[in-house]
């Protein structure tokens, strides 16, 4: 699975793109929210804040019950701030 | 039309490209985002807007349809950059063209307002002490949510 | 800022004339009302603006000062051009500059309201039936009655 | 006192700006207006639709109670439709 992170988060993390694969047990974002911090300190350290994060599933905002698929692009990012 | 560009744009010639070939429209509104030098009391040197290629485009297409669905309109136009900008450039630019100021005026205030808190964009401003990521603000959620329908 | 005046203006410049020595400024509203070539189902060749020199500068002003103490702005300018015009001239530009995007946005279409049923112009369209003035609309009375303190 | 007439005011009436000295009894606004047909059919024409007349008086709105003085300019159009 293709995931992308960005602004702080991708500055916590330390890399803007990578491609992981969670254990079975992890079907939708936020199964996949509770298994990241054990990627590493930076992963648990980005995640503190995890309500505040904006999730995007094929390009589009998903809540946090949505089913994540091996091939869907998933992304990471705090509140937007553009305009 | 949507542009997501690291190029600065020209306001006058956008307006003149929408409306030269149409004289339906009667009215032309339009807003444009300037980088400040002042943000929480911090002088800003500059400011680099980070995005997501793919989904922004995604997202203000999304926005101006909608847009296009609510009111009436002849034209419209969502310019938007990212890059490292100096106080004073333009970031942002939404112009709407209709019959009637009435549709324009809102249909570009609700554009701002759904780009405000949709649009995957981040701004990082450069202060004396280096870098920060600015804080989304809930006064951009409160002037989006009066656009919802009931 | 007033302008009164027969000739065409440059909405890119004047934006630019306001904004370009201000870096305190994140969102300049704008309006801009074109010539249509259709009013009231039908054909319009020409119109011209008959105005009451003295008084609409006067007017103007006025709503301009008004504006400018019902919001915090940074800028505005008000250019109405008088005399005859073609489908897809330039009649009126309003431009408003502000901190932040909700001031703009609303003290640009206010000044337009205003501006709609106090300033002293007057259209006579001409159709292939001759030239005929054109109605007030109590659209726009509704419109600035909507600013009223209260 | 100076007069001014706009728009279709203006063409009915058939001249722009124009001198004249009412009789004593005429002081506001309103009487001017009740003193006008007296002046010519261009005038009673003129000032049918009365009630949709706006009235400046040294360029700034006035209402039908307006005092009006010998040196004041008086103008009188139809609603306006610029913008």
């Amino acid at each position: 699975m293709k995931i992308l992170y960005f602004a702080w988060l991708r500055t916590t993390i330390g890399k803007s793109t990578e491609e992981i694969t969670p254990p079975e047990t992890v079907k939708t974002v936020s199964d996949l929210l509770d298994w990241m911090p054990s990627l590493g300190e930076n992963y648990s350290s980005a995640l503190e804040k995890r309500d505040l994060l904006r999730i995007a599933i094929n390009q589009e905002y998903a809540d946090p019950e949505h089913v994540i698929k091996p091939d869907d692009e998933v992304a990471l990012f705090p509140p937007v701030t553009g305009g | 039309m949507i542009k997501v560009q690291e190029e600065d744009f020209d306001v006058g010639q956008e307006i003149k490209n929408l409306t030269q070939e149409n004289h339906a429209i009667g009215g032309v509104a339009s807003f444009l985002g300037l980088v400040r030098d002042i943000a929480s009391n911090e002088e800003i040197s500059a400011m680099t807007l980070e995005h997501y290629p793919g989904m922004t485009e995604k997202m203000l297409a999304e926005i101006e349809a909608e847009a296009n669905r609510r009111w009436e309109l002849d034209a419209s136009l969502i310019i938007h950059r990212y890059g490292r900008m100096e106080p004073g450039e333009q970031i942002v630019l939404v112009i709407t063209c209709s019959k009637h100021r009435k549709a324009a005026f809102e249909s570009c205030e609700f554009l701002m307002d759904y780009l405000k808190t949709k649009a995957p964009f981040w701004k990082l401003e450069e202060t004396s002490e280096g870098g920060k990521w600015v804080d989304a603000r809930d006064s951009d959620d409160t002037a989006a949510s009066r656009w919802i329908e009931t």
